[in-house]
């Protein structure tokens, strides 16, 4: 209770004057005296909320009513914000006939964020204003102080007020009522941060950057091991999509091989023509469907995929795998037909068909690659790539040939044209 | 006049207001009931023996979530066309029953009820409870719980956004939303007592982890300045958000075609039961804390006699949507609502029905008597009832109108699994051992808050 | 110990002395004479007063549900036991003894239905309607006329006993000064409530909703309720406005009063709010025909903009405009937006009644102001007949001083 | 006065912006964190499991230029991109390369009937409907989604196939539509703006992807 008056200079600075007080009434008095007689810096300390005595200690109201009111405000405009442009703009939800922004059922969450955003800012205000959390603190300092939230009233009068005097404000005090006062100074505790907090934090920090480089590295690499997913969900099924494993056959294929033998009902029953490439027996001279410029383009397209690989985009047996197996000396390897020779150009269209479906010496057959009518189609190809080689001014249609005619003169014209 | 007895507040004299504490109501004798049941080395033996019960339950209900997760729903007794049940039956029990403590703290503090300082701390406690037990059930129903923050609105690698214009996502909003603000508030009045209990504190622990929490409050005028003001603008804003949670769950169901939940009183409706439900619980609560925790002086008989009149009240409007739902299902001529009224009372569930009836109506109607709303044992079987009243009304509401809907060719009953039974059982345990953790280490009654209205402070021996 | 000081109103005027004592008689004479013109208005438009009588509905809804509001309110004052609120009771039980006078008012409306003018006044009535509706032949049971008439009796006969109840009890304890008067007045409380509760609902019911047979809504009492406690709220500021102006009540009444009133005033806009809300949100959200078609009449044409014009003239506006604690504690802009209020509320009924009679147009003209001029006058002559026998404040009610000394945070 | 050691000391006051600063940067953390190890990004892009075939895509498609649909025929007929059967290989490896080691599996599926194991790279969850022929056939590219898999010696998955990323050409797949020639045509470049071909595309040929729910989980 008692403080020596005079000290050494190794103690701890005077921070102010503790007085206490009775009640809330004498409390109240004693802060307006105070504020009457001129000091600002002082503080009032009470169990329990005492009215009107910040006013009559002369400060200002707090402006967390308008920080809430902004927060509401802020929380209404996002919620209306956030729904309109996520749920009529960015993804838009067509929900039972309503229009995509329909007001009435944005409501109640525009409500809820509206109090949520407002009573954070409440709570986020009272903690900003009334500086906390502000842990450590002199007064703690003072063993009376621990009555103050039990029943004890107090004042305090900072030592940096300019009126501040250690003699004449405690005399003063103790004019306006104060039971007793006292001098309190800094209590002796460690002022700077414990050297050990920022070499952890520095440690963690150096450790905490690992995770993120191991992920970039995962994101920038080619992985051969299966993917991450830690939570499967639904992603596999058990049900059997196409050219997937399956233990209930031998073969563990789960799309189940045509069986061997089987014929197809079609050939049995009629399309002879068209599935066999024959009529009554002998390769047939003729196409099983009507010829059409669609026909002949379709046939040029699979064509390109299918056979110039081999047989060269014009038919000359000089595919691009056959220039790589001569130039690997493959010894297997047998220069494919060109599609200009005689044995090929003598064909009837049937015979073609039929090659492509089953393969001939080294070709194998493509029947399981290309649709019967694209067989056809390239067949029809082949049949005009053969004729391109041979084609006479007779088999130009009428209009073209006055084009052609046109280059030809023009072409005629040059000295050096050779025709 | 003649000065009241200190052991009694229960005068209705219009000439008097009836003391808040009975017994002495100086601030050191507040602090000290407050406090001791925190600082004493050891709780009364029955809160080990509840304690244990409670948290064996609460294993339970882990448990049961854990088969569940592993499993899957189809461990619950949900099903065509049942879909909804059991869990969401729980869950609005659960969200009702933490409206009581936004009612005392927020609603009743903006009427200037000062009694409600005796028990808004633990009814906020209990809100806060009740709201984690409720937000289990949605969560852990839906089936796949792992992606259960689908439902946030967060910018995803999906390319998708919630559906804000689904009653579900405004619960998901609604419910947090409440959760986050009970918390603030219950924290937020909490502080200032946090602080007494650093101050008293003896061993280093305890000022330690209680000064944490306490975040250095020193009850200056200037704190305490603020501290009123967020104070009061919580309460303005908790109000009407309590009044729309459980509006926001009524419209899981109003929104809807189906008879029996389409009905334009469910939002009020809702609200109302959700507070009597609360109320209720408040009393079981109260009632053995009070004796176990020597809180009687704190909350006083006369505490309890309000609580049972708001039940009494709150009651007297459950029953009028329920007549009017009754006359307006004749009225409307809708012979769907009609019938889905009629199944509710002569049904398969009828049981249900009138034991709900009884529970809600009925029973709270002795609160009528002065007797029955000071008699702690007999209000304590009442309020227990109202309770079992709730839970049954929602699982009227949910089960008799989904299992009998439209077309009688899809009809079908409700059966509760096992796992139904022990989540809703570990439901309770978890609650109450919250609870239990919340009485022995925190303090009960908001003391800063007691000791604001009650003398010195109005200058007169007691009775304000 | 006296827990608050005694009352000191010595210098206060309590009573009525401010108007001429002919002013009842007067306002009955305007009345008549407005209903009079009302009627004439009525009948040159040759159609079976049937736009009068709707315009009547309108302006007798008007101030009934003003005079309900105030039973309201006196009846939760002693519900509650409330302290504050004393010096401003006088001034709700006046109002809601006006109930009694309103009761003679409704005869107009009965009578028309008795004489079977207007058959599609309420459409129940309408033999071709109930030949062509199922819906309407099914109701018959509750609506019709017999049951009707029994029924409305019913409710003034509630509603005039509690009024004269509370009135009486209230008004003799200004002499005898027995505080078990009280008492007695709180023990009644509960039971007026739901007697309160269940006419004021079943009124609304039979006097506006049925003005659309087939139409339903299970929360339609609760929405009549809560206009009809922002109209009482309201009329209430504005009489007190009115009587200090006139230099009574002068120090009974204080700041602090009105800025609780203009609080509950402001929350029970919110409820007003939140109620309509609900009602349309869910019909809207669920959007079955049988429910619809009502909303549909208030949103299309010029009834969209009624529509609209309540959203923000009885909800939006008026929150932020009571909002501000400044606001509450000035009376002129309390008196303003209490006068808002009262306004809207008119609205509110409009667009609850009129759509059923003129679903294409806004029939409003000389005849609304002629029937509002009707019903207000003489429920006004009646209320001033009643507030001249009494003093205008509890003058011995054991919580006066409290009421008297009480502080907002 | 009697004094007392205050229950923390003055420098907890000091840290208290080093505290505020960890409860933003801590969750911000472990926020980005989360994001960017779970998005398919990370976890899908660039998975690219070892075949049992060591069949290069970078000599069949790149310098060879055989056509996609040589091998995977189809595209354009059905929703699943077929993985070619053994005899498609042995079209050619049947005389070419015959004794080479990478040819051995070949050689043993032809002659046991057992399908090579090829492991599948581009794999959606089973829930997802995606059909080949509905995109192939409205000109979208094949590099649009698997990248330009003529450069690939072992093919990987080079997009995310993440459902954001389906929905971003589904919304706007205008940048990504091609002329019908050039479907497989790993290196075309539109000599014109690719958004005005794409709408002239859209217009001609009727393209407008749906945004349901049920177009691509039915």
């Amino acid at each position: 209770m008692l403080q020596p008056e005079h000290h050494h200079d190794d103690s701890p600075p005077v921070v102010g004057i503790l007085a206490e007080f009775d009640g809330p009434v004498t409390l109240k008095a004693a802060a307006t005296g105070l504020r009457q007689v001129g000091y600002a810096k002082f503080e009032a300390y009470s169990p329990y909320p005492v009215h009107g005595l910040y006013e009559v200690m002369g400060r200002k109201r707090t402006t967390l009513p308008r920080l809430v009111l902004a927060g509401g405000i802020t929380g209404c405009l996002v919620a209306l914000l956030l729904q309109w442009w996520t749920n009529a703009i960015d993804y838009p939800y067509w929900i039972s006939g309503k229009p995509l922004f329909s007001l009435p059922a944005n409501i109640p969450i525009t409500f809820e964020l509206l109090i949520l955003l407002g009573a954070l800012a409440a709570f986020g205000g009272v903690m900003v204003f009334c500086n906390l959390p502000q842990l450590y603190h002199p007064i703690f300092g003072c063993v009376k102080f621990r009555q103050s939230s039990t029943d004890t009233f107090f004042l305090a009068v900072d030592a940096d007020d300019p009126r501040f005097d250690e003699t004449a404000t405690a005399d003063l005090l103790r004019s306006l009522g104060a039971e007793s006062s006292e001098l309190y100074r800094q209590p002796r505790t460690v002022k700077r941060i414990p050297g050990m907090i920022p070499a952890t934090a520095a440690l963690v920090a150096a450790l905490a950057l690992l995770p993120p480089l191991w992920i970039a590295q995962v994101r920038y690499a080619r992985k051969t091991s299966p993917r991450i997913h830690p939570i499967l969900d639904m992603d596999f099924q058990p049900k059997y999509l196409p050219q997937q494993y399956s233990p209930l056959f031998k073969d563990t294929r789960d799309m189940r091989p045509r069986v061997a033998g089987a014929v197809s009902v079609d050939a049995i029953i009629g399309h002879v023509h068209l599935l066999r490439g024959e009529v009554d027996s002998p390769p047939a001279d003729t196409f099983p469907m009507p010829v059409t410029s669609e026909m002949m383009l379709r046939g040029r397209r699979r064509y390109d995929i299918f056979c110039t690989t081999c047989h060269g985009l014009a038919g000359d047996g000089d595919g691009i795998t056959s220039q790589l197996a001569f130039e690997r000396e493959e010894p297997k390897w047998v220069k494919p037909l060109s599609l200009h020779d005689q044995p090929v150009l003598g064909q009837p269209v049937g015979q073609l068909y039929q090659t492509i479906t089953h393969g001939i010496r080294t070709m194998p057959s493509y029947r399981s690659q290309i649709p019967v009518e694209d067989r056809w189609a390239i067949v029809l190809y082949v049949r005009a790539l053969q004729r391109s080689r041979n084609a006479t001014m007779d088999d130009v249609p009428g209009e073209l040939k006055k084009h052609l005619k046109s280059i030809e003169q023009s072409d005629a014209g040059i000295p050096n044209a050779k025709p | 006049m003649s000065i009241l007895p200190l052991d009694d507040n229960m005068t209705q004299e219009p000439t008097r207001r009836a003391r808040l504490v009975v017994g002495p109501a100086d601030a050191a004798s507040i602090t000290e009931t407050v406090c001791a049941i925190t600082e004493r080395p050891r709780p009364p033996a029955a809160w080990y023996a509840a304690f244990a019960m409670s948290a064996a339950a609460t294993g339970m209900l882990f448990a049961a979530i854990g088969y569940l997760i592993a499993t899957g729903v189809g461990v619950l007794g949900n099903n065509s066309p049942v879909f909804w049940a059991w869990p969401i039956v729980n869950f609005v029990f659960w969200i009702g029953i933490g409206h009581a403590g936004t009612l005392i703290s927020a609603i009743l503090f903006l009427f200037r009820q000062r009694w409600r300082t005796g028990i808004n701390r633990f009814a906020e406690a209990m809100t806060v409870f009740a709201v984690a037990c409720a937000g289990i059930f949605p969560a852990v129903h839906v089936g796949r719980v792992w992606v259960v923050y689908w439902l946030a609105p967060y910018p995803n690698q999906m390319g998708v956004w919630p559906n804000f214009r689904s009653p579900l996502l405004w619960d998901v909003v609604a419910i947090s939303t409440y959760g986050t603000v009970s918390v603030l508030f219950w924290y937020l009045g909490m502080i200032p007592d946090l602080a007494t209990l650093r101050d008293r504190a003896i061993s280093w622990w305890r000022r330690i982890v209680y000064g944490l929490f306490a975040l250095g409050w020193r009850g200056s005028a200037a704190q305490w300045h603020r501290f009123e003001w967020a104070y009061l603008l919580l309460a303005a804003l908790a109000t009407p958000l309590v009044l729309s949670v459980h509006s926001v769950v009524s419209f899981d169901f109003a929104v809807s075609q189906l008879p029996g939940w389409h009905s334009t009183i469910f939002p009020p409706y809702f609200v109302a039961g959700a507070i009597f439900s609360g109320c209720a619980m408040v009393v079981t609560l109260a009632v053995p804390a009070r004796s176990l925790f020597g809180l009687k002086s704190l909350i006083t008989m006369r505490h309890l006699d309000n609580m049972n009149r708001l039940i009494l009240g709150t009651s007297l409007l459950v029953a009028y949507a329920y007549l009017i739902e009754l006359f307006m299902a004749w009225y409307g001529g809708n012979q769907y609502e009609a019938f889905a009224q009629l199944n509710r009372a002569l049904g398969p569930y009828a049981w249900a029905y009138w034991l709900m009836v009884a529970c809600n109506v009925l029973a709270p109607q002795l609160f009528w008597f002065p007797k029955c709303r000071t008699t702690p044992w007999l209000m304590w079987v009442i309020a227990v009832l109202v309770n079992v009243g709730m839970w049954l009304e929602r699982f009227v509401i949910i089960v008799a109108s989904l299992g009998r809907d439209f077309l009688p060719s899809s009809w079908g009953m409700f059966r509760p699994t096992a796992v139904d039974v022990m989540m809703l059982a570990g439901s309770f345990g978890l609650f109450c051992t919250l609870f239990l953790l919340f009485c022995r280490y925190l303090p009960m009654v908001a003391m800063a808050e007691v000791k604001g209205v009650v003398p010195p402070h109005l200058g007169s021996n007691g009775v304000q | 110990m006296p827990e608050y000081p005694t009352p000191n109103l010595d210098n206060d005027q309590v009573r009525l002395v401010g108007l001429p004592r002919g002013t009842s008689g007067v306002l009955m004479l305007i009345g008549l004479v407005a209903l009079a013109i009302a009627v004439a208005l009525g009948w040159r438009r040759d159609d079976q007063l049937r736009a009068f009588s709707a315009s009547y509905l309108v302006n007798y809804t008007f101030f009934l549900s003003i005079a309900l509001g105030a039973l309201f309110f006196v009846a939760l004052q002693h519900l509650v036991r409330a302290g504050w609120s004393v010096t401003v009771r006088r001034s709700a039980e006046i109002l809601a003894t006006g109930v009694v006078y309103l009761a003679v008012l409704f005869l107009p409306i009965l009578a028309i239905m008795l004489l079977g003018w207007t058959s599609p006044y309420f459409k129940w009535l309408d033999p071709q309607t109930i030949a062509d509706s199922h819906l309407a032949r099914e109701k018959l049971v509750y609506l019709n006329l017999p049951f009707f008439t029994v029924r409305a009796v019913f409710y003034f006969l509630v509603w005039g006993l509690l009024a004269r109840f509370f009135f009486k009890q209230s008004t003799s304890q200004d002499t005898s000064g027995d505080p078990m008067l009280t008492r007695h007045m709180e023990k009644a409380a509960p039971v007026a409530m739901i007697l309160f509760g269940l006419t004021i609902t079943f009124a609304s019911f039979d006097w506006l909703m049925s003005l659309e047979p087939a139409w339903f809504s299970t929360i339609f009492g609760v929405y009549f309720f809560a206009g009809a406690v922002v109209g009482a709220l309201a009329a209430l500021i504005l009489l007190a406005l009115a009587l200090q102006a006139g230099g009574v009540v002068r120090r009974a009444i204080t700041v602090e009063h009105y800025h609780d009133l203009g609080k509950l005033l402001l929350g029970f806009v919110v409820f007003w709010g939140y109620i309509a809300f609900s009602q349309y949100m869910l019909v809207w959200y669920a959007n079955i025909p049988e429910e619809t078609v009502w909303y549909l009449a208030r949103q299309t044409g010029p009834w969209t903009w009624v529509s609209v014009g309540l959203l923000f003239g009885h909800l939006l506006i008026p929150f932020l405009g009571l909002l501000p604690r400044v606001v509450k504690r000035r009376k002129m802009l309390l008196g303003v937006w209490a006068t808002w209020m009262l306004v809207a509320h008119w609205v509110d009924i409009y667009w609850l009644v009129m759509p059923t009679f003129a679903p294409r147009h806004l029939p409003f003209g000389l005849l609304d102001i002629c029937c509002l001029a009707a019903v207000g006058c003489m429920f006004f002559a009646g209320v001033i007949r009643t507030a001249r026998r009494c003093a205008l404040i509890p003058l011995k009610d054991p919580r006066l001083g409290e009421s008297l000394t009480f502080e907002n945070f | 006065m009697p004094t007392t050691q205050p229950p923390f000391p003055e420098w907890v006051n000091r840290a208290r912006p080093y505290a505020g600063a960890l409860l933003i940067v801590v969750p911000a953390y472990l926020v980005f964190l989360i994001y960017a190890a779970g998005s398919p990004q990370t976890t899908d892009v660039g998975y690219s499991p070892r075949q049992p075939v060591a069949y290069s895509h970078q000599v069949h498609a790149g310098q060879m230029g055989l056509d996609c649909r040589y091998c995977h025929t189809t595209v354009e007929t059905a929703a699943f991109a077929a993985v070619p059967p053994t005899s498609v290989c042995m079209n050619c490896h049947a005389t070419i390369g015959s004794e080479r080691e990478t040819i051995k599996p070949l050689q043993f599926s032809m002659k046991t009937g057992k399908p090579v194991p090829w492991v599948r790279v581009h794999d959606l969850p089973d829930y997802v409907y995606f059909d080949h022929r509905a995109h192939v056939g409205r000109d979208v590219g094949c590099v649009s989604c698997h990248g330009r898999i003529d450069r690939m010696e072992q093919v990987y998955q080079a997009k995310t196939l993440s459902m954001g990323w389906c929905l971003e050409c589904h919304r706007d797949p205008a940048p990504q539509l091609r002329p019908e020639g050039s479907i497989t045509n790993m290196a075309w470049q539109p000599d014109e703006d690719a958004r005005a071909l794409g709408r002239r595309l859209m217009e001609e040929n009727n393209i407008s992807p749906s945004t349901d729910c049920s177009t691509c989980h039915r």
